[in-house]
């Protein structure tokens, strides 16, 4: 009755035709709520196995369906269509109201990631406090980058896939407004001439403790 | 720039004042500085490129002004700003002086406009994205995800073959008679504590008082309490060297706690 | 698609042709965390809608799919097909094998069913631990059938649909009976206490019962 995944990939060595693949695909991410990438759907695929080809198979086959299978970052998952969300009313989780230094500091993270705290505070121009990071990481909507290469080495931030699945966007370029802002000049890291009003390097070493 | 300001400052005086004594006792609403010029700068009705940095540097001192009279308590970092906008004020308004090093008052003029833009331009698409459809409010994932549960694993591992064999285990018992209920009065065997135990770790998540492993009935009696009691205990210590299951005391004393091994 | 002459009159606004109707059904079902009836469905749908018909066009769809819409009790849900099972098995990390004390349960329940608590204790000779019942009861093996018309009217358990979807089988009657375990060499030549063979007899009967 149950096979081992083992079994499959050792006895037979051929890949299983693509609509059997598609079949497969469509099963793993039906079961999954968050989204998968193509490497750890075919990790569960029998050897040979083309998950990208499968996947695009199946993204067509739903398009227009009351489920449809979408991209979210590197990968993918199944979600109702939006248009229906009307009738999912009973599904709804009741979201927490996000405080509007929350909202902006969460847009600031997604457009201009990777962004250093004080970086975050100079597009404010007040500072940012604990608890509004914090309930952005507890969200799991940012996470943590990789330390900028300057004095402090400070942290930075970076939107995250479950950010992404949470607003339906493919990718950051995705982000609504992102490319008229670009070529405006708004997401250039312009920093302040001289002194300005700029709160540098004193609290990078305070982001140093914080995130260790 | 500033004369246009102030010619439609005498067209809406009543409308104007209004709205400055608005600010004013709005300034709790602000978050910060820049934000309140941001408000001061849209009154100047033209798109931030072209706004008046010195006009504005004009109306946020005003403002403070207008605070102190009424005795407002403003933070440090309103007036750290109103003393950063009074120097770049006197710096566009004197001509340059050659000997003095750093940025001049355009330089520092037209990052104030570009800050005050940018944080604007984040407002707006901190609107949009939020106005975007939403999962858990406008789209949904799979409402019973099937990934890693004790219910998948059980369901693998049981199968008709199980089944039979444990049927057929069943019907050859020599012991295939009603309950010798004396026996197993006050009696209970590590083996019954062990299959007990088994059935009952996997709900363990969460860290448990030993004494909520007795089988039910066999707490109030002493007797069978000390027997469930040392039996339950075997079988945790047989579960831990089977990696199955974590076991603590806080103190001397303390209950023992237990827990599945994830 | 038939509507009823009432509601013709009260909505304004006709139903959603039947194509929409079944994304409709598609989206709700996919969210849902429970198996929802027919009539359950329509409520959540635009008035004059027919969920009944689009049901059968969504199933049709689903046939042979990676997905399946399956009728669990009188709800339906989706369900990966079973046969891609296996897909899933690498998310569990630990298999737990079924306590003996659990399977002997389960074997009495099936074989015997309806059987009360103290019928299964007096087969297996020891008491049955509230546990070993509500892990199956949890896994939807067993559930409650009714109860004993004997002094105390105790409870009786029955096996479930979910459990003959498990092991494979139609209806209980499927399980080979005891002259066949003894064929199969599962069972010893030596006859059980008369006692034991007078039961056998009486026990298909209930069966019967049971899975009318």
């Amino acid at each position: 009755m149950s096979i081992e995944p083992e079994d499959v990939s050792e006895s037979l060595f051929e890949a299983p035709p693509i609509a059997e693949q598609e079949r497969m695909v469509e099963a793993i991410l039906f079961a999954c709520a968050e989204p998968l990438s193509r490497a750890q759907i075919e990790t569960r695929m029998p050897h040979g196995s083309d998950a990208g080809e499968a996947l695009v198979h199946l993204r067509k086959r739903y398009e227009g369906r009351g489920v449809n299978v979408v991209r979210v970052g590197d990968g993918y998952a199944f979600r109702t269509a939006p248009d229906l969300g009307f009738l999912m009313q009973r599904e709804a989780k009741e979201t927490r109201k996000l405080s509007r230094a929350a909202i902006e500091t969460l847009a600031i993270i997604a457009y201009h990631q990777p962004v250093t705290r004080s970086e975050i505070e100079e597009i404010r121009g007040v500072s940012v406090s604990r608890g509004t990071l914090d309930l952005l990481l507890e969200l799991e909507w940012i996470k943590l980058g990789r330390r900028r290469m300057t004095p402090g080495r400070p942290v930075t931030f970076i939107a995250t896939q479950t950010f992404l699945d949470h607003f339906g966007l493919e990718n950051a370029r995705d982000l609504p407004g992102v490319r008229e802002l670009r070529d405006a000049g708004l997401l250039d890291n312009r920093p302040p001439p001289g002194m300005a009003m700029a709160q540098t390097d004193g609290e990078d070493e305070d982001q140093e403790d914080m995130f260790d | 720039m500033a004369d246009d300001l102030f010619s439609e400052d005498i067209r809406n005086t009543t409308a104007e004042r209004i709205k400055a004594e608005a600010l004013v006792v709005d300034v709790d609403g602000f978050e910060g500085p820049l934000d309140l010029l941001l408000t001061l700068a849209r009154t100047q009705k033209v798109d931030l490129r072209k706004i008046s940095v010195l006009a504005l540097a004009e109306q946020y001192l005003r403002f403070v002004e207008e605070a102190k009279k009424l005795r407002i308590e403003l933070a440090a970092d309103y007036l750290v700003m109103a003393a950063w906008l009074a120097f770049l004020k006197s710096r566009l308004l004197l001509p340059p002086d050659p000997a003095e090093a750093g940025p001049s008052g355009e330089e520092l003029a037209a990052h104030l406009a570009f800050q005050l833009e940018r944080l604007e331009a984040m407002r707006r698409v901190a609107a949009r994205l939020m106005a975007r459809d939403q999962l858990g409010r406008d789209f949904f994932a799979r409402g019973v995800p099937e990934d890693v549960s004790v219910k998948r694993s059980v369901e693998y591992k049981a199968t008709v073959l199980d089944l039979m064999q444990a049927y057929a285990r069943l019907r050859t018992k020599d012991s295939f008679e009603p309950l010798h209920m004396k026996e197993r009065d006050n009696v209970f065997t590590m083996e019954q504590a062990l299959e007990r135990m088994k059935t009952l770790i996997g709900h363990a998540i969460e860290w448990s008082d030993l004494s909520q492993f007795l089988p039910d009935g066999w707490q109030t009696d002493p007797k069978q309490r000390r027997s469930a009691t040392a039996a339950t205990f075997a079988a945790s210590l047989e579960l831990v060297k089977a990696g199955k299951l974590e076991i603590r005391q806080q103190e001397t004393f303390a209950p023992l706690q237990l827990r599945a091994k994830l």
